[in-house]
């Protein structure tokens, strides 16, 4: 059952990050990545992160990539050009990156030490009242700063975006 | 595997009862508008346009099925499904009730629990832009289109002070499942005063309940907030090329985003199933307001307006009288599953109902927002008092850890 | 009670003076100049008279001034009766010959420039004087040499000028360098700088038979001194240093500055009297710097030359009294000399200014109507200078000689030929300057009061100045070991200044044209010694010239245009621009390529980190 | 019932290759948006990996890397799709390649 419910999403996961790649229209693009998304958030929940996966759900379904779909119909983006300046990226990406998923499938094979077997409901720590906990005594400080940092990106974007009005 | 076929009734039920509801939502708002607006609403199909739901599906179905030229055909298809879909997900973590025994099985008048079930259902909220705003997007139509942009900055923006309004209640519950929300509820101040989270201390939820109102209006594109289908201004907003089924399923969504969101605002503000007051009394209100529906059945048909009223109307007050027998029996418990179920049912679809008609009775009374007074109402006014109130509760609960 | 006050009001002259002299206009930098100065005196005087009857050393520690392992440096003030004397001379004289400057410069433009750097050598003198380690004593050494090197050449648009500023400074730069070497040959040997620390150590070392550490430090230490005092190998910075305007040649390079090594060496006396070579090593450079500089001012022409030569045999007498072990002695030159040798210059600087800038003696004579005031009282100078009792000059140079006398008979009898050669050249000058016809063409013309008052003053003091009993006043810290019951010493010097005066007026007033036979007769001799023995262009030709060849032909066409011009600075510019060139090629503002780059590295890192290194 | 367990490494493996994708993206595609998005997935790669690995330690420290992950995409995605807006308006176009000038 565990395994059929990871196959099943990984698959989806990866068509749909594959077609994130390959898409040619900004729009398909995005609605791929929010089925990565979803996908992903189902994984959370298997692997006992019930809050991430509800978070994951809200931040970026919700919030982000309903913010990009929103930019992409506002300047109309269409299907892009085929323009290459960037040769050097045409030429050398692939075999990095073929070696770079080498490099990490070979870490992650061989160099890792022995990996639990992930069984659903057999660890249920990622509550939303554990993660509070942690947040709020552990990581207050970080936390403090996050917010102060999200607190910058909006006035920026308010401001690039009164600029865009002007 | 008893799980299996239990969750399996469960979901019959549920869907076939939810399915109804949909349908019939809509004669109901339409014959309370009419009543509101001094007219008689659907009234040719069947008794009292009983019928008129059946007949406007099979319309639906068998309408032609236009397909504009020039659309993107995959999310023109893709957005009414995601709409209906994630419109019909919510109810299936609503509970209707408390744990019951049936046949040596105990299990919950509720399909499935989620521990989080609160994120869950704002999860869905969040994803459930995707089908307005693709379905405008991908008509590749003006209208259409800025109905799509309107109703996601709306729905963004709407999203906080809906978030915020929730997280209120929460911390009076210290829970995000909705079964352990509705159990926090339960009990009464006093024998009298109900632990409903409008009631509960340290800090009763009224303002939150009235913001989280607000937000969900503009959350389903309701009047006053159905800015993206205004149509004197945008034809018909989002699903103006829509057609047939696909235009169906923006309806139903639309309606079983009403419902989802009053159940939640039941759940979380109005304490679920539990009754008004404790419950030997509380127990006979169900057959009063029946008693009296059947009884006024017979008043109309004392004197009848149309011919055929004097048929109707007896045979709704037998109905009627049916049902009080029945509440009498469940309120007698004499057995006491039905009785259970039958009350926690009767109070939760009151609430809901109620609620509902509220929905109904704002769109037939309040005119429309202009785009800029909505968005400027959200974020100057509603986000604002919303923070405020989860300012003040969390003050106070970290005052009062211990509940009165 | 707040040493630093001292310091604090001569630096606050400068700071006003050189930030906005030009704009204070004359009056206001007169004031500040003079006001700083004299504030610092009466608080000098204030310090003193509450600290009387210092018989033990008062010293304050202001901060923590260098704080490296074992070495603590503090920014320490110490008055004891030494620094005492010198605080009293440099303030006091240091007043007196403000006050006539400005008289003296009120003609000049730059006056406030002048000034400011007056004051900043009155500061730097008096950290001099104050500091209470051997590092605050460098400070202030470097800063008078600074303030010396400034002034000398004020007239900078002159070539002579910068030539002799630039000459005063590096002479006395390789002064400073043994200098150094000492202070660090003490860090390392004594671990500390402190004057006070060091003399306790150093007393529980035996006295070194030979040469040993404490003899090294101590001859290191003189060759300082010999820079800064103008002793025998390192004088020739002094004469030419009278390019300066008097003033400058009054306070620093007569009564102040160049003690500075005098002082020194009294303050770490200490030192020497644990290395009797040294001693004796400063008694003969003192002795043969005295005499030798003595036999050239009899020939030069030039006033203040003359006077500068005696300032530097003087200075030869105050070593020949350290070095024979009469410190207290030699402190007592130093005040008397600072009297009368300020007396001098500055009534040369009146007879200057009188004949508008006329230096030549030879164009003088027959002064003393013109400026009569002048005249008298270069007369109580030269008396004390040539040591004829009672004027100041014979008391202290009695001391030295009679404690040279009970040292070595021989450094007696050098030190009163001196004497007497002194007391020549002396009057010598007086004759010729005020004396006879007069030969110039200036209108001569009496200086005004405010210099003329200066020269009143100190000629008081250098009439009565002997008979302050420095030695007495010293005795504590430096026991005289010259008792005065041995009276032929005292005898035999004055009958040998006495005897110079006289031949100085035999051939100057008496029978001019003698003085011309004689000079016919010494011939190359003569020639020789006007010539100052030619010690500069030895020095040139030894040292300046191969310098100057190397300099130029291995070090600026071989080491400075060869390497570092072609191989670092155009070879590295060539290579930053050949390597740029290439590198530009990845700034193409292509995100693709710098992704693709930033792929690439963090590819290197987890192969390394993770392959390689195993994953762990 | 009964789950049969999956290894870690397999989710890991999947992040991975997210993220690969993720990069593949970032090189080859032209579109400052799709760019854009190339980077929130490879984003969601890492998250993976967090998240399997506090499962891994068994501790819910990765749960907040990834938390904070989250929010710096949500505060990148405000300010960079506000610069996209702004060079769409400077510079008419949103291929990634022709915006390769700092001044217009």
């Amino acid at each position: 059952m565990d395994t059929v419910l990871f196959i099943i999403f990984a698959i989806v996961a990866i068509v749909a990050g594959f077609n994130v790649v390959l898409q040619r229209h900004p729009i398909s693009s995005a609605l791929s990545l929010v089925g990565v998304m979803g996908s992903l958030a189902v994984l959370y929940l298997l692997l006992g992160a019930e809050f991430m996966a509800m978070a994951q759900m809200i931040v970026y379904g919700g919030a982000v990539m309903v913010l990009f779909i929103f930019v992409i119909m506002l300047l109309n983006a269409g299907a892009e050009k085929p323009s290459s300046k960037a040769w050097f990226a045409q030429i050398a990406g692939l075999p990095l990156l073929l070696a770079f998923i080498a490099t990490l499938g070979f870490l992650i094979y061989s160099a890792l030490p022995g990996l639990r077997a992930v069984e659903f409901g057999s660890w249920t720590m990622g509550t939303a009242e554990e993660i509070g906990k942690l947040l709020f005594t552990q990581y207050l400080l970080p936390f403090e700063v996050i917010s102060v940092l999200i607190l910058i990106a909006i006035l920026g974007a308010v401001v690039l975006a009164l600029k865009e009005i002007d | 595997m008893t799980f299996f076929i239990v969750t399996l009734i469960k979901i019959v039920i549920v869907f076939a009862v939810f399915m109804t509801t949909l349908a019939y939502l809509q004669w109901i708002e339409r014959k309370v508008l009419a009543h509101i607006q001094s007219r008689t609403g659907p009234l040719r199909v069947g008794p009292h346009g009983l019928m008129q739901p059946l007949a406007d599906v099979f319309k639906l179905l068998t309408k032609e099925d236009v397909f504009p030229p020039f659309v993107n055909r995959f999310f023109y298809l893709l957005a009414p499904f995601i709409a209906v879909c994630l419109a019909l997900i919510t109810i299936s973590i609503v509970p209707f009730g408390p744990e019951i025994e049936v046949a040596g099985v105990r299990t919950y008048m509720q399909i499935g629990d989620v521990h989080v079930g609160i994120l869950l259902v704002l999860a869905i909220t969040a994803v459930s832009v995707y089908g307005v705003a693709l379905a405008g997007w991908s008509s590749n139509n003006k209208y259409s289109l800025l109905g799509g942009l309107r109703s996601s900055a709306q729905m963004i923006s709407y999203e906080l002070p809906l978030s915020l309004a929730i997280v209120s209640p929460l911390l009076l519950a210290n829970q995000l499942s909705f079964r352990a929300i509705s159990d926090s509820q339960a009990g009464y101040y006093l024998g009298f005063i109900p632990r409903w989270n409008i009631f509960q201390a340290p800090f009763p939820q009224i303002f939150a309940f009235i913001i989280f109102l607000i937000a969900a209006f503009a959350e389903t594109n309701r009047i006053p907030f159905d800015l993206p289908e205004a149509e004197n201004e945008l034809v018909a907003g989002f699903h103006t090329e829509y057609s047939s089924m696909k235009f169906a399923c923006f309806f139903m969504a639309e309606y079983a985003n009403i419902v989802n969101i009053t159940c939640v605002a039941t759940l979380l503000f109005l304490g679920a199933w539990h009754p008004l007051f404790p419950a030997p009394y509380s127990n006979w209100v169900a057959p009063l307001v029946l008693l009296l529906a059947a009884l006024s059945c017979f008043a109309q048909a004392a004197q009848p307006r149309r011919k055929n009223d004097q048929y109707t109307f007896p045979l709704f007050g037998v109905v009627f009288l049916v049902l009080t027998a029945i509440f009498v029996v469940a309120a007698l418990e004499i057995v006491p599953v039905l009785s259970t179920i039958l009350l926690s049912i009767f109070w939760f679809l009151a609430k809901v109902g109620l609620l509902i008609f509220a929905f109904i009775w704002v769109r037939g009374t309040l005119p429309r927002f202009r785009y800029d007074q909505l968005m400027h109402f959200a974020w100057t006014f509603l986000f604002p008092v919303s923070l405020l109130n989860l300012l003040i509760t969390g003050l106070l609960v970290a005052l009062f850890p211990e509940r009165i | 009670m707040n040493l630093w006050l001292i310091l604090l009001f001569p630096l606050i002259g400068f700071v006003l003076n050189g930030l906005f002299g030009k704009r204070l206009g004359k009056a206001a930098v007169t004031f500040f100049a003079i006001g700083s100065v004299t504030l610092s005196f009466f608080y000098v005087l204030y310090v003193l008279s509450r600290l009387w009857p210092l018989n033990t050393a008062y010293s304050e520690h202001s901060f923590t001034w260098i704080q490296s392992g074992f070495l603590q440096v503090g920014f320490d003030l110490l008055v004891d009766r030494l620094s005492a004397v010198m605080l009293l001379i440099v303030t006091g004289v240091g007043l007196v010959i403000h006050i006539y400057a400005v008289g003296y410069m009120a003609e000049e433009d730059g006056y406030y420039r002048f000034f400011s750097f007056f004051n900043l050598f009155l500061f730097f003198m008096l950290i001099l004087v104050l500091s209470s380690n051997l590092l605050l004593l460098f400070v202030g050494w470097e800063g008078v040499g600074l303030c010396s090197y400034l002034l000398v050449g004020y007239y900078f648009g002159e070539n002579w000028a910068t030539n002799a500023a630039n000459k005063a400074f590096i002479v006395n730069r390789i002064g400073d360098f043994g200098f150094m070497l000492g202070m660090l040959l003490t860090v390392v040997v004594f671990k500390t700088l402190d004057f006070g620390k060091i003399a306790a150590a150093v007393g529980t070392m035996p006295v070194e038979p030979t040469v040993g550490v404490i003899t090294a430090i101590a001859l290191l230490l003189f060759v300082g001194a010999t820079g800064k005092s103008a002793q025998f190998p390192l004088y020739v910075w002094l004469p030419d240093a009278m390019a300066g305007p008097t003033p400058v040649s009054a306070l620093i390079h007569a009564a102040t500055m160049v003690t500075a090594g005098v002082y020194m060496v009294a303050r770490t006396s200490f030192l020497y009297s644990h290395a009797p070579l040294a001693m004796n090593v400063v008694a003969i450079i003192g002795l043969f710097t005295a005499i030798f500089a003595a036999s050239i001012g009899i020939t030069q022409n030039d006033i203040k030359k003359v006077f500068a030569y005696s300032t530097v045999s003087q200075l030869g007498y105050m070593f020949l009294g350290l070095g024979v072990g009469a410190y207290s002695a030699g402190i007592f030159h130093v005040m008397t000399h600072a009297f009368f040798k300020a007396l001098l210059f500055l009534g040369a600087g009146s007879v200057i200014h009188g004949l508008s800038g006329e230096q030549d003696l030879r164009h003088m004579g027959g002064l003393r109507k013109a400026m009569p005031i002048t005249c008298w009282t270069l007369l109580f100078a030269c008396l004390a200078i040539s040591g004829i009792p009672p004027f100041a000059g014979f008391f202290s140079k009695d001391a030295i000689l009679s404690a040279a006398y009970a040292h070595a008979p021989w450094m007696f009898w050098i030190g009163a030929i001196t004497a007497g050669m002194t007391a020549f050249y002396v009057f010598r000058a007086w004759f010729l300057a005020f004396f006879g016809t007069y030969r110039g063409h200036h209108h001569a013309h009496e200086s005004p009061l405010l210099m003329t008052l200066p020269l009143v003053v100190l000629a008081a003091l250098s009439a009565g100045g002997g008979f302050i009993n420095i030695p007495g006043f010293l005795s504590q810290a430096y026991p005289s070991l010259a008792e005065h019951e041995n009276r032929t010493p005292m005898i035999i010097s004055v009958i040998f200044g006495v005897a110079g005066v006289a031949l100085a007026w035999l051939l100057y007033i008496a029978r001019p044209v003698l003085a011309d036979a004689w000079q016919h007769a010494a011939g190359p001799l003569y020639t020789l010694v006007e010539n100052k023995y030619y010690v500069d262009e030895i020095y040139g030709a030894l040292i300046v010239k191969p310098l100057e060849g190397i300099s130029s032909l291995v070090l600026w066409r071989g080491v400075d245009e060869g390497l570092i011009d072609t191989a670092f600075v155009s070879g590295l510019a060539r290579g930053a621009r050949g390597w740029g060139g290439l590198l530009r090629q990845l700034q193409s503002g292509r995100i693709r390529n710098y992704a693709t780059w930033v792929l690439a590295g963090s590819l290197l890192v987890i192969f390394v980190l993770g392959v390689v290194g195993g994953g762990r | 019932m009964h789950f049969s367990p999956v290894p870690l490494s397999w989710y890991l493996t999947l992040s991975a290759i997210l993220f690969v994708l993720g990069v593949a993206g970032f090189i080859y595609r032209k579109s400052v948006i799709t760019v854009f998005l190339s980077i929130e997935l490879m984003l969601n790669g890492v998250n993976l990996t967090f998240i399997a690995f506090s499962y891994q330690l068994h501790r819910i420290d990765g749960h907040i890397y990834s938390l904070f992950v989250m929010v710096v995409a949500a505060a990148e995605a405000a300010v960079g799709l506000a610069i996209i807006l702004t060079v769409f308006k400077n510079r008419g176009t949103l291929q990634i390649d022709e915006v390769d000038t700092l001044k217009l």
